[in-house]
């Protein structure tokens, strides 16, 4: 196993290619869970574990789809299996865990539509990834969202009790800015290459 | 699993058929739908794909056909061999050395005497008004023209590719492929010569 | 033709196996939920203004669904959307007269200051400074809006003159802004009432007469020629009794010190020259 | 006597007597403890180092003016503090950078990233240094550095002498060619070098911050821990064999003192308590010394300083001071 | 000995010069004294003479009426010429009693030495100084006989505060100049009450002169008291840090200097207690530094309780005609009075009237995030932090903040460049926290009562 | 139904991205140049009025449990049609939107349609909802392309006009380069969005008077 290329991976997928700030996946979630930053914690584990589970999942249809000549059925096939995977998990995480699932669950069927969790499947592929790096490219893909949501969600609460915003600006636009000066903190990491 | 459960799913046999009815009629037209304009399709994607490689190949070295070789220099992805009326006339190397945001796709063609003679590139993710004043330039990269053995970035000589300012990291990609491509292509050209 | 197949053997496969995975896991993992409270909590505003006496919106939907609370919890809701909720929990109730807050007072810049007051723009705060804050009334609208910030409704505002306003049209008698005044200064109105009182002053007339230009002096002109009997002065101040009064506007008239006024005229408070 | 009743009082609570030290004071003091740098840089680039800083403190002024009226808002502009923004985004531009870019830098850090959050207070990255950021739109003209002891002319400065700067030695890791071009640490550290209009001075910096500690404008926990972490990891991970010349090379070159003393300091951006501060510069240290290594950029303290910027709230919000009563170690009771 | 001292503070020009130096001034009493009838911190007391009534000086006129309250004296005899509510410096008005003078200073015959001063029990001793209506006269005004109460028994440190820590004033620098032996005797009175072998007196060093006089005083009485000069910072003399500053031990939140084995009573109180016991006299006078920019003729004057605000600062010359603030007590606690009727009250150690830029106030006070004033803040809170949650009606943000630890020292407003409110919206936001804290429990005993 | 209204609901009062703020992903990702936002405001609008005519029509027989995992099978099923149709017929836009266009599934616009219009009317009605929100969308990407094409390059129309460079309007070098980066993305869509808050403000207020 190459420690050093899993590391490269994961520092591309936590700072230089943040899902968010960089590759714009995942946005909605971004904004809309990120008031609190109990909420914010609470939806980017939620996407560790989703983005997780997808890399390996699809990684194991993809070879069948591979096998049989069928790259082009890669986008149905790999949003079914999230979809069914986000929805099992979530009545799974009801039923078993249910304070994990309080913790959770309101976000897990956000994140089905989450252009994250597909995105991270698609690049999966398209970089050639195997079963590990996968793994560890969705994981740390969701953390690079943990962190960029969190941060995001403590200046939004800084914000909330300080900010004078023009009127017109308050709610999303204030919000999206806020996430464009991050965005422009984080450019600062732009073709960082350790190895 | 527990017994009420088991008893609870007993009672809904026809539900679940039901659901995994509906699932599997949807899946299987979208399959059947997706698999007719993939056999319309697929023709054309690969025969554009074909096209565009091939024109990408005759802008660096013209020549009749390209026959693959078999190559297992590092960080090169294909070896063509480029013939012209029957004899070799050069080799053309695609490439995908780093570039400032990603692999920059590019293809080196080489002629017999080890010089460099055109270098295309086919696809980058480079910067926007920065790297693609290197990779997007085609007046810059036709500076490797008539280079050969190791091309160095910046310093001045024969064999030296002058940096665009501000995108240095852009230049060293494109000259790291150019090296790349004449070191893969260098043992055949000696077997040729 | 293989291919496609392939593709519909792959992802016929996929649905089924996904379509029943998921319907035994929804039998198996199922949760019993009422569904009453969603419901419900759709049905109520969502400002989360705590009017119910609950955590919010949703605590309040919780409450009602499990028959802690009534139908009609939520002070806001009013009319129409109580009837819904009532649907949902299968009772009836029966329609109360909308009512609204009203700020009784109209001083403001018109009332004597005893100095200059400078702090934060809170009135408990300022009621913190020298003498109960800076006007020489003791019982006027100080103006800092603790009312306003109260409000989920964005349905009182300091007006031109300095003091609290509501918008009758936007009130919803939630009570937060009555809680928020530490003047006691916010009374409450039937929607539909004409005639308004704007001034809470119990000083004596002499007194009050000193201190505002916009006071009630309590000469009792309204209460004696009110022709249905409907006001009455009460503590140096007036008090219009609404289910006897019938807008017919003699007081408004009588008043010396134009401290009635008949909000429906001009929709607002009559300035005083 | 006197007739109380006559009095014109004013009445408000508690305290009545206030510090002498208002928001206009303490820019005044940053802008003086500017002035050595700034002086440096006339003398080091000529006389278009006074016409820049000169046009970006305008602009910065004029724009903070002209959003305050248009957004009817009460004026700020007498607090200074956008004079002391529009010194800063010139001293981290080049001296070469053309008026236009200033001025949209300007616009960038004044209306964007600190206006629309209402003002001086409330903006939570830095003004100039997302200016600074932001005008790396025109990368070309922001790493082009004039050499040392020209002097670009004022109007047109397309021909300019250029060189390099410390830094691009620095991140070829080659320290030989460095002390060749710019003999020894004395010499990056009086300030005759290339680089960002105010940031090449690392003496004039320091005597700048020592009379914005004898002020007690700013504390020391920030520059020192920041400064200290940057010393300590490129001691500890040297490239060439020379860990102290290679260490005092990279304290006294590019933006370091300037953005650890006058940039990482910045109260808005910068958390209130002590252990925050503290975290807070060896944070900025940090990255810095990660992006001078295997970053693209050459240097990384704007960067740095701008990602610490972004955990401000977190550092505020669980490094609180410790409680006045509670032993320390002691879990607060509830209650 | 340079005791440790406490986290934060501030250092603000003393202006003690303008008085320090100058004798104590007897005022003579006013034509008419209104005593309000709420003096000290707890419940008000209950007149107990009426309209036309002839008093004598020292005679009791208000009786407390519960376990938290101390009784009232009238200050001079007279004829008492009205009961009715009177402007009171607290800014609201307060039933007082108003007595016109005699000029007679006829004592009432209850006024009498102990006669045995020296074999007091403590019982007899909280008693002598409740009757004499002592309360903090330091300026906390809370009833010095229930301070005793309940530190009885827990105390191991007693801990006489001189510090006189707030600018302008030398109410207590003279006592401890002019009455050094009150004060020492008071602190001897107050060893034997808690049995302790030392009492220790903090004075800030800069007023050598009294830590000086008192150390001679002691060493001449042989008296259990030891004398610490402390650092000159603002708020040395507030209980919870001079605790700090000479035990080095901390109050805990929400608690009592008992609570650590403290009790504080200020010079002033100690002196009171002395006079209780070897004069029998109950606290009708007060000594008050008249001061400020806006004073002619600074002073420190000793009057009568109820003797209103325009007598002292006639006294002194009157006041310039730029005045715009009139202060009771110091500049960093004192309350802003809207009229020069106020009387003196026994918590009076200065009135203060401003003609000059101390107010410096401004138009917009916005934050810049200093942070000076989270240095400051001698409770280790974040005043800067605390105000926006106030503002922004956070409440529950605002109490997790410990908002209730805040003693309004107002330091953290003094130091702020920003010019903000701050110590006012923490008053306003405690207010507000106990009104609704008050209101969920008269709710919840509500809701008690219905099912019960 | 009323074509009009609907128009006007995904156009102005109830446009996908600035007032119901779905599909922010690909709307600041892609547009950078005008060729970008038209191929993806097409392609969406295309799937969106196919998936909600689809979905409208099984809406009474697909069984809640599964309504999400069919939905989103019949918009993975349209997309990548589209996607394989242009990468046959316009291989250049294909390759310029990359990944976003099989990511088109995610987009929240087709699913919060399908969920919200489509299952709940007709046919005839789901078909023009798609098309009018697919207008509105596509009108959003237009002009957050043209701006930030127009700041960041200096251009007009790149990817279609003056064979695919553009019409240069000033010289490139003077072009924000930020504004094409995620930086300019989000910057432009919060300020097009405080646009349309201040105009649906003063709306309200002229309504008011
Ligand atoms: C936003 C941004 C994008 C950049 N993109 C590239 C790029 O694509 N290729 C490149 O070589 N340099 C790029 N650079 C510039 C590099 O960061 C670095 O400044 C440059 O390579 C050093 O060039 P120099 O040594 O020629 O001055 C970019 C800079 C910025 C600010
Ligand atoms: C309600 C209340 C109860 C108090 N109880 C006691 C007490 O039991 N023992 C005591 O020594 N002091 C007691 N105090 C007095 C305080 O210790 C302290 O002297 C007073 O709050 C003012 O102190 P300060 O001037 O330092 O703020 C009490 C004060 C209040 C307001
Ligand atoms: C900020 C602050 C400053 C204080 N400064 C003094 C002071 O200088 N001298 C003093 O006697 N009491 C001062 N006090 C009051 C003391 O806290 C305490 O109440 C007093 O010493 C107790 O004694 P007493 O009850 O006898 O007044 C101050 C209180 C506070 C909150
Ligand atoms: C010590 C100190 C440092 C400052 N540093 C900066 C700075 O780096 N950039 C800037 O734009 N403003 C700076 N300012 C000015 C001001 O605080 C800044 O513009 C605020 O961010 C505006 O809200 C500084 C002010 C002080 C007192
Ligand atoms: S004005 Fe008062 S009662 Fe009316 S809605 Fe607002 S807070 Fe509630
Ligand atoms: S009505 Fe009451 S709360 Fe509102 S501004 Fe007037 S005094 Fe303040
Ligand atoms: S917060 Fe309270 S205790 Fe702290 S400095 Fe301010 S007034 Fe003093
Ligand atoms: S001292 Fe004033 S300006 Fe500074 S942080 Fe505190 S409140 Fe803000
Ligand atoms: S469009 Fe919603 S997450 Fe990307």
């Amino acid at each position: 196993m190459d420690w050093t290329n899993l590391l490269s991976i994961s520092l591309g997928a936590i700072l230089i290619n943040n899902f968010i700030l960089v590759q714009f996946l995942g946005c909605c979630p971004f904004l809309g869970v990120s008031k609190k930053m109990d909420t914010a914690v609470g939806m980017g584990f939620a996407v560790i574990f989703v983005m997780g589970l997808a890399s390996a999942f699809c990684y194991v249809v993809n070879l069948l789809l591979v096998a049989l000549d069928l790259e082009f059925m890669q986008t149905v096939a790999f949003i079914l299996v999230i979809a069914a995977l986000v929805q099992f998990v979530e009545m799974f995480l009801q039923k078993m865990i249910p304070s994990l699932y309080e913790a959770l669950g309101v976000y897990l069927p956000l994140i089905t539509t989450n252009c994250a969790v597909l995105g991270v499947a698609l690049l999966n592929v398209q970089e050639n990834y195997n079963f590990i790096e996968s793994v560890v490219y969705g994981i740390t893909g969701g953390v690079g969202f943990l962190l960029a949501i969190v941060l995001f969600a403590s200046i939004r609460e800084r914000l909330a009790v300080s900010a004078e915003t023009p009127k017109c600006f308050e709610g999303f636009p204030i919000a999206l800015i806020t996430a464009g000066l991050m965005a422009l903190a984080f450019s600062g990491f732009s073709g960082l290459q350790v190895w | 699993m527990s017994q009420q459960a088991k008893a609870k799913m007993q009672i809904d046999k026809a539900y679940i058929l039901r659901l995994a009815g509906t699932l599997l009629g949807i899946t299987v037209v979208t399959a059947l739908l997706l698999g007719l304009v993939n056999m319309i399709t697929e023709p054309r994607i690969e025969a554009a794909n074909a096209e565009k490689t091939r024109l990408a190949m005759s802008q660096v070295l013209t020549a009749e056909e390209y026959l693959p070789v078999e190559t297992d220099a590092e960080g090169v992805t294909a070896l063509y061999e480029a013939r012209s009326g029957g004899s070799t006339v050069g080799y053309v190397a695609e490439v995908a050395p780093n570039g400032f945001k990603g692999p920059i796709q590019m293809v080196v063609g080489v002629d017999l005497s080890g010089c460099v003679t055109g270098v295309s590139v086919t696809d980058n993710e480079e910067t926007q008004g920065v790297g693609t004043k290197v990779v997007g330039n085609q007046e810059v990269l036709d500076q490797f023209i008539g280079m050969s053995g190791t091309i160095t970035v910046g310093g001045g000589g024969e064999n030296a590719f002058d940096a665009v300012t501000g995108a240095t990291v852009s230049s060293r990609g494109v000259t790291a492929g150019v090296n790349t491509a004449l070191a893969a292509v260098a043992p055949y050209i000696a077997e040729e010569g | 033709m293989l291919t496609v197949l392939y593709a519909v053997l792959v992802l016929g496969v996929l649905g089924c196996v996904f379509g029943a995975v998921l319907a035994f896991a929804s039998k198996i993992f199922e949760v019993q939920k009422d569904p009453r409270v969603e419901e419900i909590q759709e049905t109520l505003p969502g400002a989360n203004c705590g009017g119910c006496g609950f955590a919010g919106c949703s605590a309040c939907a919780a409450a009602i669904a499990s028959g802690q609370a009534p139908v009609n919890a939520c002070p806001v809701c009013s009319g129409e959307r109580v009837s819904r909720i009532a649907a949902i929990m299968g009772v009836e109730v029966e329609a109360a007269e909308r009512r609204v807050a009203f700020v009784r007072c109209t001083g403001g810049t018109r009332a004597n200051k005893k100095y200059e007051y400078i702090g934060i723009s809170d009135c408990v705060g300022a009621m913190k400074v020298a003498g109960n804050g800076p006007l020489e009334c003791a019982y006027g609208c100080l103006g800092f809006g603790n009312c306003v910030r109260a409000c989920a409704f964005d349905a009182i505002h300091i007006n031109e003159n300095g003091v609290a306003e509501v918008d009758r049209d936007l009130c919803t008698n939630c009570g937060q802004c009555r809680e928020a005044c530490p003047r006691g200064l916010i009374g409450e109105i039937p929607y539909a009432a004409d005639i308004t009182v704007g001034c809470a002053s119990k000083e004596k007339g002499a007194v009050s007469r000193q201190q505002c230009a916009a006071s009630c002096i309590g000469c009792k002109l309204c209460e004696k020629n009110c022709p249905s009997d409907a006001i009455h002065v009460v503590d140096n101040v007036a008090v219009i009794d609404y289910s006897k009064c019938t807008s017919c506007g003699t007081c408004v008239s009588k008043c010396p010190r134009k401290v009635l006024t008949n909000i429906h005229d001009d929709g607002r408070v009559a300035p005083v020259a | 006597m006197t007739d109380y009743k006559e009095l014109k009082l004013k009445a408000s609570s508690s305290p009545h007597i206030r510090a002498r030290e208002d928001t206009r004071s303490v820019m005044l003091d940053v802008i003086i403890a500017l002035l050595p740098a700034w002086a440096f840089s006339i003398y080091n680039f000529g006389l278009r180092a006074l016409t820049v800083t000169l046009v970006s403190v305008l602009g910065a002024v004029a724009w903070e003016a002209l959003y305050r009226v248009v957004m009817k808002k009460p004026q700020t502009v007498g607090d200074l503090s956008a004079v002391v923004t529009g010194m800063l985004i010139a001293f981290v531009c080049p001296v070469t950078a053309p008026y236009w870019m200033l001025l949209i830098g300007d616009f960038f850090a004044i209306v964007i990233v600190k206006q629309l959050y209402g003002g001086i207070g409330k903006n939570f990255v830095n003004p100039a240094l997302a200016a600074r950021a932001f005008l790396f739109s025109w990368a070309g003209q922001m790493s082009t550095w004039a050499a040392a002891g020209t002097s670009p002319a004022v109007l047109n400065p397309v021909d300019a002498v250029t060189a390099a700067t410390p830094l691009s030695y620095l991140s070829n890791g080659d320290l030989a060619g460095l002390w060749e071009a710019f003999e020894s640490p004395t010499r990056l550290f009086i300030g005759t070098i290339g680089g960002s209009l105010g940031e090449t001075s690392a003496m004039c910096l320091l005597l700048g911050f020592l009379y914005l500690l004898g002020r007690k404008v700013i504390s020391w926990h920030i520059p020192v821990c920041y400064v200290g972490t940057v010393a300590v990891l490129t001691f500890l991970f040297p490239r060439g064999n020379d860990p102290v010349s290679w260490m005092l090379a990279n304290l006294f070159s590019g933006g370091l003192m300037l953005g650890a003393i006058f940039m990482a300091t910045d109260y808005v951006t910068s958390p209130v308590t002590r252990r925050g501060k503290v975290i807070f510069g060896v944070g900025c240290g940090l990255i810095t010394v990660f992006i001078r290594y295997f970053g693209t950029y050459n240097e990384g303290v704007c960067y740095a300083i701008l990602c610490m910027n972004l955990c401000v709230w977190l550092l505020d919000k669980y490094l609180k001071p410790r409680r006045f009563g509670v032993a320390r170690g002691r879990k607060e009771a509830a209650k | 000995m340079m005791a440790q001292s406490f986290f934060g503070g501030v250092h603000p020009q003393d202006k003690k010069a303008a008085t320090n130096k100058k004798p104590i001034e007897k005022l003579p009493p006013p034509e008419t004294v209104v005593i309000p009838m709420s003096l000290h911190i707890g419940a008000p007391c209950r007149p107990v003479v009426q309209v036309g009534d002839h008093v004598n000086m020292g005679q009791l006129i208000g009786e407390a009426t519960a376990y938290v309250s101390a009784p009232i004296h009238a200050s001079v005899s007279g004829t008492v010429e009205a009961i009715e509510p009177r402007p009171h410096f607290s800014g609201v008005d307060v039933l007082s009693v108003v007595i016109r003078n005699d000029y007679q200073d006829t004592l009432d015959p209850s006024v009498k030495p102990v006669e045995n001063p020296e074999s007091l029990t403590a019982e007899e001793l909280t008693k002598i100084v409740k009757n004499a209506g002592i309360v903090g006269l330091g300026g906390a005004t809370f009833p010095t006989h229930v301070k005793i109460l309940s530190g009885l028994g827990k105390v191991d440190t007693v801990i006489i505060n001189g510090a006189e820590c707030e600018p302008y004033n030398t109410s207590d620098h003279r006592i401890m100049l002019e009455y050094p032996d009150q004060v020492v005797g008071g602190a001897t009175l107050l060893a034997r009450l808690f049995q302790v072998d030392k009492v220790h007196i903090g004075v800030e060093d800069n007023k050598m002169n009294a830590v000086e006089i008192l150390r001679q005083k002691i060493s001449e009485a042989k008296a259990p008291a030891e004398v610490n000069a402390l650092r000159t910072r603002y708020p040395q003399g507030a209980e919870k840090q001079l605790c700090q500053s000479l035990t080095g031990r901390q109050v805990p939140p929400g608690g009592l200097p008992a609570d650590i084995g403290c009790a504080v009573f200020s010079v002033d109180t100690a002196a009171a207690i002395w006079r209780a016991v070897y004069q029998g006299m109950p606290v009708i006078r007060r000594i008050v530094t008249v001061s400020g920019s806006g004073v002619k003729e600074p002073k420190n004057l000793e009057c009568r309780i109820g003797t209103p605000l325009s007598d002292l600062l006639n006294c002194c010359g009157g006041v310039s005609e730029k005045t715009y603030k009139l202060l009771m007590g110091g500049p960093m606690m004192g309350n802003a009075q809207h009229t020069a009727d106020v009387p003196v009250g026994k918590c009076t150690n200065a009135i203060l009237a401003f003609a000059g830029d101390e107010e410096r106030t401004v138009e917009n006070p916005t934050c810049i995030r200093c942070g000076r004033c989270v240095d400051v803040c001698p409770m280790h809170l974040e005043p800067i932090f605390m105000y926006q949650y106030e503002t922004r009606g956070m409440m529950e943000e605002l109490e997790a903040a410990h908002v209730l630890d805040c003693i309004e020292c107002g330091a953290c407003t003094y130091i702020c460049p920003g010019r903000l409110h701050l110590v006012q919206a923490f008053r306003t936001g405690k207010q507000k926290i106990n009104a609704a804290r008050a209101a969920a429990k008269a709710k919840a005993e509500a809701a008690q009562k219905k099912e019960g | 139904m009323n074509f009009k209204k609907q128009l006007k609901e995904g156009l102005l009062t109830q446009n996908p991205v600035l007032v119901q703020l779905l599909g922010m992903c690909s709307t600041m990702a892609i547009t950078i140049s005008l060729s970008n936002g038209l191929g993806m405001g097409v392609s969406v609008t295309i799937i969106l009025t196919l998936s909600n005519i689809i979905i409208s029509a099984l809406r009474k027989i697909i069984p809640d449990k599964i309504r999400i995992a069919a939905y989103v099978v019949v918009i993975a099923g349209f997309v990548t049609m589209v996607d394989l149709l242009l990468q046959a017929f316009l291989p250049d836009i294909a390759n310029s939107l990359g990944v976003f266009i099989p990511l088109i599934v995610v987009n929240c616009i087709i699913l919060a349609r399908a969920e919200s219009f489509a299952s709940k009317n007709g046919v005839l009605a789901s078909a023009v909802d798609g098309i009018c929100q697919g207008i509105g969308y596509t009108l959003v990407l237009l002009v957050m392309s043209v701006i930030r094409e127009f700041l960041g390059s200096g251009t007009f129309g790149g990817g279609i006009l003056n064979g695919g460079a553009g019409i240069r309007i000033f010289p490139e070098e003077y072009g924000a380069l930020l504004l094409v980066l995620p930086v300019g993305g989000f910057l432009t869509l919060g300020c097009l969005i405080a646009l349309m808050q201040w105009a649906q403000g003063r709306g309200k207020k002229k309504e008011g008077k």
